[in-house]
C-alpha cells in the first residue's frame, strides 16, 4: 500500500472508534484525528460533537494544513469552545474520545512523548507530553495514532510515563478504553490483565507482521480479524476533505 | 479610561530580563512576533517562558539567546517537526525544560487569572511528569476536603508580562480578538503587566458600538502598539493566514547553522524600518 | 448535531419534583419566566432552587407552592422591595432558606462548570454564614496546599436543571444570548439537564455565519424550546424592557393575599393557549 | 433638606471615596453608587474603570431604573466584564473599590445583611448578603451607604455578622480601609482602635444629631468637618443621569 492508503486505513479505523453522540476533541498535529472525526461527522456519527484543537465546534472540512490549529479548519463551525473548557467537559467525564500520539507505547499501554534517554541526560528532548497525562487516565476513550509499528515504538518499557497506562498506581482511575491504531492494525487492551493485544491486521498485513515489530510479547484476541477497510466513497470522502494530502506528512 | 498607547520600542522594554513571559496564541497562530522580534533587536536576556503549546515564537527567542527556561505543554512544528533551536538548546544544555503537560500550565494561568493561590485538576495522576513538577514546587497531590478524591493542585502561574496579539485595539487597551482565543484572556488577566499588540488602532467608538466583541476590556492592559502583521509568519485570523514556506527557511536555516543569518535579515535589519 | 427542538410542555418535564434547579439571567434580567409557568401548571413540588441574585423567577414557584428550600446569594425585587413570597414563606417556615452570599455560589457553579469537586475563594473568612455552610456542608476553611494561605473550599454545584432564556437557538440547541451573559453559560456547564427556552429558533446557518456570536454549544443543551417573550415580565436585552408595573402588580398581589388571583390570570389561564 | 438633595449631598459623598485609575465595580439595588461612579468617571476621575452590575464597562449613564442589573445602563460599554469576572478582580486585589449597602452595621463596622433577629428564627428575613462576607474582607477601599441613620441600623451589636468588620476573627485579611457615607454624614474608621468615627457632616446636621441617631458612642475624627457640599453643576450631572429620580427610592 502506498502511504495515502495507509493513511485512509488509519482514518477509517479511527473515525470507527466513535460512536454517534460522542464528543469528541483533537488536539495538535493531528491530520489523522481530524480526518476521522470528520469522516464519522459525516458517515456514521452525524451527531457526534466535534470539538476542534482551533477551537471550532462542527466545522466542515474541506481541506486541513499543517497546523492542526490553523483557523481555517473551523470553515462553517457553529461556535467556539477553547481547549481549556474541553479539558473541563473532560474533567467532567463528558469528554467521551480522545486521540493521542505517542513516540513510545508499552503493552500496557503507557505513552511517552516527553524523552527518549533519561530526563536528566536526554538523547531526545520530545517536543512535550501535550493532553497524554492528563486525559489518558479520565478520558472513557482514548484512541492512540502512530504511523510509525516498530519496535522503537512499541518498547518493552517506556523511557518515561508521560500518559498512564493500566498498570499504573492510579489504576483506579484508569476506567478508559484504549485503542491503538497503527500502519500495521488496531491493537487494544480488551482482556482481563490489560495488556495489548492485536484485535485487527489491516488488509495487506498480518498477525505475524504486527508481532515482529513490535519489542514485546503481543497478544491476540480471541476474535481477531482483517480491519474493515474503507470503501471507494470512504476514500473519496477523505480525499475531498484533503486535497492536499496533508494526511502523508504523518508518515514523513 | 487611561491612555496606554505606546510603541513597539516602549512596550519591549516593559520585558526585564529574567522575567516570566507569556505569549498569546497557539502554535503558529497569532503569536506577537514583531513584539519578540523587538525583544531579540533589544537583547533580552535569561527569560522564563510559558505557554501550553508556543511554536515559532518560542523558538525564535530561544534560538536568539534570550531564554534561559521553558515550561510548555508542548513545544514543535507540528508536521513541520521539531522546533529547531529548543531542540538544539535543550540537548546542549543551555536551556532547561522540564514540564510537558498542557492542562498544568493553562490552569496554573487560570488560578492566577481568578486571584487564588492554586487550583486543582483531575488526571495527571499516573504520569512521571508529576515527580518532575512536584520536586519543582508547580503541582502536588492533594485530597479534596469533601469528597476525599485524589487530585493535583496546581500552583498559580503570574507572569510578570503577557504579550498578546490581537486584530483591534484603541488607545486605552480595549482589545478585539476574530476567530479562536485560545487562553489569551486568561493570560491577560493572570500576568502582571499586558502588552497588546495589535493590527490596527481603532477609534473608543468601534468598541462603544459592539461591546459584545470585546475580548479584553481597557483596565487589564498596560500598553498597546499597532503593529500590522505583527503576528507574521504566523497567522492572524481572517487577516492573512500562516506563511509556511517562510516557516521551513527559518528551519532551514537553524538546520544548516545560518539562523545568524536569518535573525539579520528578518529581525536586525529592521531596526529603524 | 443531535435535535433536541421540543414543545414547552415536554421541556418542563425533564423537571423532576425535589430536582435541584437553577434559572439564567438575573435579578428582573432574562429570567426563563415562561418555563417556570409551565412547572407552576405542571405542580411540580418541593424543587431546591439555587442562584446568585434571582427575583420573581424564584418568587413565582415559591408562591405557587413548587418549593422546599433556596439558595441564594440575595433574593428581592431591588428598589421594589423584599420578594413577597420568599419573605412571608421564610418567615413562616414553609420555605428554607439559610446562605446569603453571591461568591460561593457563582463559585460553586463555576467548579462544577470545571469538573471538580470544590473550588476555593478568598474573603468570606470572618463572616457568620460560613459557620452556617460549614453545617450545610456546602464550605470549609483550609489551607493552600503551596502558600499555606487561610481560603474557603466552595463545594461544586452540580444543579439536576439549569433554566436559561436565550435570543436565538437551533434545533440543536446551539443558544446565541446578546448582552449580559450573568452566569447562564457557566451554569450551562454545570448542570446535569439544560433546558433552553429562545425568543426565536433559527436555522443553523445563522450560527454557522457568526460562530463568535454562540454562547452555548448544542451539546450542552437537552432541551430547546422557541418561547417568543419567554422572560416577561422580566427583559431580554434588545427585545424588550422589564415590566415594572407588572412587576409592581405581583407585589401587590402577594401583600393583598391576592396571589392566586394572579396565578390564575397570568399563569394558569394559559393552559392550552 | 429634601430626598433629592440629600440623595445627591450623598451621591457626591460616595464619589469622593472614589480615586483616578480606581477599577470600581457596584452590585445590586444601587442607584446611589452608579451615579457616585459615574459622576467620578465625569468629574475627577476620568481615568478610573467603571464595571457594572449589569456587566458593562464603562458605560454612559444617561438614565437608571428599579434594577441596577437593567441592561439599558450599560449604553456606550466599551466591553463586557460578568461579576464572576469582577470578583476574580477583587482575589487578585486589582478592585480597588466597591460600594456595599447594610441593614445594619456596629461600631466595629460588622455589617448584617441576613437575618433580624435570630437565625433560627427570624423576626425579619433579610433579602442576603450578597457580595459583602466576600468582598468587605479583600477590597482595599469599601464604601458602606445607608440612606436610614439612626439607632435601629447603627446598633451596639449586629443581630448577625455577613461582612465582617474590624474585630473579627480573621482580622488579618481587613487590611481595606472602610467609609460609610449616611444621610447624615460620613464616618470612617481611622483611629488606631479601627472603631467608627465622624469625619464629616454633611450640610444641615451636626454632630449632635448624628451621634443621637447612632446606637452606640460614635468617636469624632480630630479633622472632623461639614461634609463638602455638590455644587449646581454637580447637581445638574446628577440630574441629567437620572432624570426619573431613581435616587430616591432608595429613601422609599
Amino acid at each position: 500500500m502506498n502511504r495515502t492508503a495507509i493513511a485512509d486505513q488509519m482514518i477509517y479505523a479511527m473515525s470507527r472508534e466513535i460512536q454517534d453522540n460522542d464528543t469528541v476533541l483533537h488536539g495538535i498535529s493531528s491530520p489523522l484525528p481530524i480526518l476521522a472525526m470528520s469522516l464519522a461527522r459525516r458517515t456514521h456519527a452525524p451527531d457526534m460533537a466535534y470539538v476542534s484543537g482551533a477551537e471550532g465546534v462542527d466545522p466542515d472540512i474541506d481541506r486541513i494544513y499543517l497546523s492542526s490549529f490553523d483557523p481555517r479548519q473551523n470553515r462553517n463551525a457553529v461556535g467556539y469552545f477553547g481547549l481549556q473548557e474541553a479539558f473541563d467537559l473532560a474533567q467532567q467525564g463528558r469528554l467521551k474520545v480522545m486521540f493521542l500520539g505517542a513516540a513510545q507505547i508499552d503493552r500496557h499501554g503507557n505513552t511517552n512523548l516527553t524523552v527518549i534517554g533519561s530526563i536528566e541526560k536526554p538523547k531526545v528532548q520530545l517536543p512535550g507530553g501535550a493532553a497524554s497525562a492528563f486525559l489518558m487516565p479520565i478520558t472513557p476513550k482514548v484512541v492512540i495514532w502512530t504511523t510509525r509499528h516498530s519496535n522503537r515504538t512499541f518498547v518493552e518499557e517506556v523511557d518515561f510515563v508521560t500518559g498512564q497506562g493500566y498498570n499504573h498506581r492510579s489504576e483506579e482511575q484508569m476506567k478508559n478504553e484504549m485503542t491503538i491504531v497503527s500502519n500495521l492494525g488496531v491493537m487494544n487492551f480488551r482482556n482481563p490483565d490489560r495488556v495489548m493485544q492485536i484485535q485487527s491486521y489491516h488488509p495487506g498485513h498480518s498477525i505475524e507482521e504486527i508481532r515482529e515489530k513490535t519489542g514485546f510479547e503481543l497478544r491476540v484476541a480471541d476474535d481477531v480479524s482483517e480491519t474493515a477497510a474503507p470503501g471507494p466513497e470512504i476514500i473519496d470522502l477523505i480525499r475531498s476533505m484533503d486535497p492536499d494530502e496533508i494526511r502523508v506528512s504523518e508518515f514523513g | 479610561m487611561k491612555k496606554v498607547l505606546s510603541s513597539l520600542s516602549d512596550a519591549a522594554k516593559l520585558v526585564k530580563d529574567g522575567d516570566v513571559v507569556t505569549t498569546g496564541g497557539a502554535s503558529f497562530n497569532r503569536a506577537p512576533m514583531e513584539l519578540l522580534r523587538e525583544l531579540i533587536r533589544q537583547g533580552r536576556r535569561e527569560l522564563v517562558l510559558i505557554d501550553r503549546e508556543p511554536a515559532i515564537d518560542f523558538d525564535i527567542l530561544i534560538g536568539a539567546g534570550c531564554v534561559a527556561r521553558v515550561r510548555a505543554g508542548l513545544l514543535a512544528f507540528e508536521l513541520l517537526g521539531f522546533a529547531p533551536n529548543f531542540r538544539k538548546k535543550t540537548e546542549s544544555g543551555e536551556v532547561i525544560t522540564k514540564e510537558g503537560a498542557c492542562q498544568p500550565i493553562m490552569t496554573g494561568f487560570r488560578a492566577a487569572a481568578m486571584g487564588i493561590p492554586s487550583l486543582t485538576v483531575r488526571g495527571m495522576l499516573g504520569s512521571d511528569l508529576l515527580a518532575i513538577t512536584e520536586t519543582l514546587g508547580s503541582q502536588r497531590e492533594v485530597e479534596d476536603p469533601f469528597t476525599g478524591e485524589k487530585l493535583i493542585a496546581v500552583r498559580a502561574i503570574e507572569p510578570d508580562v503577557a504579550i498578546i496579539h490581537v486584530h483591534e485595539a484603541d488607545e486605552h487597551g480595549n482589545s478585539r480578538i476574530e476567530g479562536p482565543h485560545y487562553e489569551d484572556v486568561t493570560k491577560a488577566k493572570a500576568a502582571k503587566t499586558v502588552i497588546v499588540t495589535a493590527e490596527k488602532i481603532v477609534a473608543t467608538d468601534e468598541f462603544r458600538k459592539n461591546p459584545a466583541a470585546t475580548s479584553i476590556p481597557h483596565f487589564l492592559v498596560d500598553a498597546v502598539v499597532e503593529a500590522p502583521d505583527g503576528a507574521y509568519p504566523c497567522s492572524c485570523f481572517n487577516r492573512y493566514d500562516v506563511d509556511y514556506d517562510h516557516i521551513r527557511e527559518y528551519i532551514a536555516a537553524v538546520n544548516n547553522d545560518r539562523f545568524g543569518e536569518y535573525l539579520d535579515e528578518h529581525v536586525y535589519k529592521r531596526i529603524g524600518a
